[in-house]
């Protein structure tokens, strides 16, 4: 028994924290957000990919670093906490796995690894980054379709940076075989991770604001009102970290309890993120309730990554169906 | 006791309903908070005015019709049931209003008051400013004494339509030696004045429905001024205390929104066991329209509210943000479209925040209804 | 259009507020808790009976004073507000109006309202009061029964002044005609004024022992979380109490839209004050947490009425039905 | 990562079920806190140490088996599982031994801690005061140095099970001009000492639960002490880092709520809207659950927790709460009944306040994790 990220787990996603610290601000996030995700991350994609970090989860031979999920969660964690304009979360821990367990058929893992190529995924019809994808990855059992296999319609997300859109095949596309663990599995246990990445992220960003702050003589921070607000988001967020670990572990050993797993994380991760983000707004006050402030990039894609993958009520309602509820 | 409405009180809502029947926009609207948006809610409220609709409770010889506080709410409800656009004069109606009524001059009603209802004039607030949110009694705007006026400086922010409105009434610092509430004056200023510079800025939703406003010695004459000078706080005040004020949110908002959100449970295939919070929203909608039939009973004979309208902004910001989110919930994987609900929620967002944050009105509560000691 | 208590009902019950300062004090609804239910209460239920309380919704002719259901819920407020260990709720608000307007059958109408002889209530079969009562009402179309007619198992409820019994009939009983508005209605309407006052009790004893209690060299109450929480107990009452006094005024009205009401007024109601006895419990620290001091009372009875006449839940439940959700 | 356990744990869990299952009485133990009920708990915390159960992770030498961590989490699995009875020795085991192990002499750890494993010595906490309850550090009882040892006078409240055991551990004011947390010095106290009289009282839910314990002029020798004069503060907040102290509530026991509310759901006739709440209740105990495989590996890695701490006892008390709130909320009417799990609820609500009420723990947590100022 040893429950705590890995070494490999711990030092890729350190590597990526700094990487991105430097290469993706609150700025680029902003200018990606104003450009509707299309432009201003290219670079950020790219770079991620020669950091070998899209391709972590496929195998070493093809492109890929070979790496767990654990260590895959715990950079999503990072992304989320930067808030990373790029739809990472299906890209490293769904097309990459999905296409590599299936033997790449079309052979473009390489390319996928190093942002050649996009594909986009759409368990349920809907995807992100949408525009920029040459491939899509649809239904909950994926099957390949090439761009112009699909037509699309463009949806306006709250979060101008997913590029979002239906995906309707028009052609027979390519069944996935032997993809292991599911859409829906990896999927929510990718997104949980993020989500808690994003909820450190509001968090650290508000801790630092209540602290400089000042009204009534003194920092909003030492007020006991956002005090214990701030401590109650920590708790959610603390208490939802060991969920989003065993999940991807659960997909790395692929447990029996794999499904119970990965709903458990996602239903504690959307709420911890999702009631920080609540507490984030309401400590930033006005200051937080314009496009002015970057905190607004961090709120979008908490409310969209909660409402994706399914919601925490219906990861609910799955593991009440494990619990024989 | 009695919750029956008179013959009268049917017939003034048989005739509002059959007015914004007849007249309210389909399509609605685009928002208000948008340069085009606004212009199309200008022309609404026009509508409004010519309708005699503009403000239903005040004198007709202001542009009202005299309607009872009682009519007024009926008048909410049968307003937001329409789903009619939103009041983009609603900071001259519910904000300055009350103390022009409470504080002004004759002459300072019969010139700002028509205007307002007509929509001619259309005027933003600037009290906030970027040291002074919840803490408003740390403004630094000053005023400072001319020949025949003041001269304006400083900057105001978080200003609703700023960007879009003609006027600003504002809290300034006049007397800069008095500290926290003294001291403060009361102005009223064309946005066209010399020295004044407007920015609008995108609110969450990234609409430019805020604006921020720079004030490089503007001269405004004595006659700008509201009420007395160095007593701009008791003036901005009355808006708390007032019938025609904030206090009475109008429950027609939120049940319109009730309503809306009982629908989309019932066209929601997997609703079943969201059924609570839903049956909770209504239920919470339905105390507040019963609280505020209390508190108008109590207004209407001679007692208004002081500091328990914290407990109506609590209630109604804090049910308006669940309504949302219970709706989201609803909608699924659809709730990160940027569609009406999701709107709706951000909107709903800005409640527990302005008008003095919920921490704040939590503090009057405690110590103001319970005689809890200041911290 | 006038949404307020009306002046009778405004005198009644601060009669039967000021009586019960005086005479109702906490160490007698401890001295009753100890007691089972029995004894130390009987002087308080007698008096309360020559006030004409207990038989303020029969008709003047009756034995009673013809006073409105409104009234009785700002009576029953007070009766909780000082925690009164006799089963008034059952008493004032469903024995004597039910036995009214079904003619008075057997006779008892005037003996009850005086206290000379006692009616328990048992909507589900299982009443309060039932070692006194000599006649017993049961089932939601209630029926009446002599005490020779039922045979009695005590229960053990949390809070002793209940003297809780199951009542089950072994005899014919008279079956009430022409009753008016349902057991549950009535019951929910008047158990919601009793959790209103519980409420209210419970805050009054809160606020003045946090201005009181010392720790860190301050009162507690001048603490913004213990501040934050009372308001949002003051809140929660303040919010239940219009549709309370809505729920009594469509009994008096036999409004058609009673069932909703009443099952608005006990679910906010009871949840209202079900929050407050937390803050309460919180806010007094291990001193609450004790035998010792009276808080425990009020706890014990908000939790046991909290549960009867319909839980939140159950009334939720029905108003959705209302609402056709 | 690893999440399996070694076919030594396994087979220490074999073990310790087997054990269990042949010894847990049947019917349940009356409550531990009443006289008579303490007795018969008496005897199975006997039965325990015969078996070598009593204290599982301590050394063999003190009346342990020198399981490790893990083992001894896996036995409070086991023990929750068995529904064996509650441990009147816990105050002892948990709060006074790891201070023992920290700063007691060898002379000390010889002769006090296998009297606990033992249960022949019978320890009560005595730390609150009338004034000293969340301040603890407003202790005003004090020790006076006298002719080979101390002389202590004052009064201690809220001590657990006071009137039924023998020695009680507490601070007492050592230094009268210190101040707040110096000053302090940690005694042990047979309270058969001459001047000492306790008074039992019931706890909420009206079990003798509850001591005050009055010192007049009791004297204790200098062995009586625990780690340095003056120093009572450390000493006894070495439960809080101690592996062996209360950081590690076991979440075993809430697992095992967990499934019983499970069993009521099930079983509940009107269930279905209330299943969202009862799922809530398994994700909060199994979120606990990792949340501790967690801090035990930290643990055994050699990185106590610190102020973390907070977190784990905000998360069990307030999820212990809520699991017995919904359990009373499918119970309907029956919920009033002074049975099963109304005796839990009234427990549970003990939790938010003891041990450092919530208020101070989420203090702790703005402060010393997140780094916000002090009030």
């Amino acid at each position: 028994m040893r429950f705590a990220l890995d070494d490999d787990a711990l030092e890729v996603s350190a590597a990526v924290a700094s990487f991105l610290t430097k290469e993706c601000p609150p700025e680029l996030v902003q200018a990606a957000f104003n450009a509707g995700g299309q432009g201003p991350a290219d670079d950020l994609a790219r770079s991620l990919g020669e950091m070998g970090v899209l391709g972590m989860l496929a195998p070493a031979g093809a492109g890929g670093a070979g790496l767990s999920m654990v260590a895959a969660a715990a950079v999503l964690a990072e992304a989320g906490r930067a808030a990373a304009p790029l739809p990472l979360t299906e890209t490293i821990a769904l097309a990459v796995p999905l296409l590599a367990s299936a033997g790449d058929p079309t052979g473009i893992l390489e390319r996928v690894a190093l942002d050649d190529e996009r594909v986009a995924v759409a368990p349920c019809g809907v995807a992100p980054g949408a525009s920029r994808a040459g491939w899509f990855l649809v239904g909950p059992d994926p099957v390949l379709y090439r761009r112009d296999e699909v037509t699309l319609e463009r949806l306006d997300s709250v979060d101008r940076t997913r590029d979002l859109a239906t995906v309707t095949p028009a052609g027979p596309g390519i069944v996935l075989e032997g993809r292991g663990p599911g859409m829906v599995e990896r999927g929510a246990a990718a997104a949980a991770a993020t989500l808690l990445g994003l909820g450190r992220g509001m968090l650290d960003q508000t801790v630092a604001y209540v602290k400089d702050r000042q009204q009534f003589g003194r920092p909003i921070g030492s007020f006991q009102a956002v005090k214990h607000r701030l401590a109650d988001a920590l708790l959610l967020l603390e208490l939802a970290a060991p969920p989003v670990w065993a999940a991807a572990h659960a997909l790395d050993t692929a447990s029996p309890d794999l499904p119970r797993a990965a709903s458990l994380a996602k239903a504690m991760a959307s709420d911890a993120a999702t009631a920080t983000a609540r507490a984030a707004l309401q400590a930033h006050g006005a200051m937080g309730y314009t496009d002015q402030h970057p905190l607004h990039l961090w709120l979008k894609r908490t409310w969209c990554l909660a409402a994706s993958h399914g919601t925490a009520r219906w990861h609910r309602d799955r593991i009440a169906a494990a619990l024989q509820l | 006791m009695d919750l029956t409405w008179s013959e009268e009180e049917d017939a003034f809502r048989g005739e509002a309903r059959a007015w914004l029947e007849a007249n309210v926009p389909d399509p609605p609207l685009p928002s208000g908070d948008t340069r085009e948006g606004f212009a199309a809610h200008l022309e609404w409220e026009r509508r409004l005015f010519a309708g005699g609709w503009a403000a239903v409770s005040w004198p007709q010889r202001y542009g009202g019709r005299d309607a009872t506080l009682w009519e007024w709410l009926i008048f909410e409800e049968e307003y937001y049931r329409a789903r009619a656009p939103q009041r983009v004069t609603q900071n001259g109606i519910f904000l300055l209003a009350p103390s022009v009524f409470e504080f002004g001059t004759p002459e300072q009603q019969d010139r700002i008051l028509p205007r307002i209802a007509a929509a001619e004039d259309l005027w933003c607030q600037g009290w906030s400013e970027p040291g002074a949110g919840s803490d408003l009694a740390g403004i630094t705007s000053r005023a400072t004494r001319c020949e025949g006026g003041w001269r304006l400086d400083g900057q105001k922010l978080w200003t609703t339509r700023g960007a879009f409105c003609t006027h600003l009434f504002g809290l300034f610092r006049s007397d800069p030696a008095a500290e926290r509430h003294r001291g403060l004056t009361y102005f009223l200023v064309p946005l066209d004045a010399e020295g004044v510079r407007v920015r609008g800025f995108g609110r969450l939703d990234g609409d430019e429905g805020f604006a921020e406003v720079f004030f490089d010695d503007v001269f405004v004459p004595d006659d700008a001024v509201l009420g007395d000078v160095d007593q701009g706080w008791s003036v901005a005040m009355a808006t708390t205390g007032s019938e025609r004020g904030l206090t009475l949110r109008s429950p027609g908002r939120f049940s319109a929104v009730v309503e809306r959100l009982c629908r989309l449970y019932r066209a929601s295939p997997a609703g079943a066991a969201r059924r609570e919070r839903v049956v909770q929203g209504w239920m919470d909608a339905e105390a507040y329209r019963l609280f505020t039939l209390q508190t108008v009973t109590s207004i209407v004979e001679g007692r208004p509210p002081g500091a328990e309208s914290s407990l109506n902004k609590l209630w109604w910001s804090e049910m308006d943000v669940r309504l949302h989110e219970t709706a989201l919930d609803l909608l699924g994987d659809a709730a990160e479209l940027d569609g009406e609900w999701m709107r709706g929620f951000e909107f709903a967002l800005a409640g527990p925040i302005y008008a003095g944050t919920n921490e704040i009105q939590r503090n009057i509560a405690a110590e103001r209804l319970l005689g809890l000691p200041r911290s």
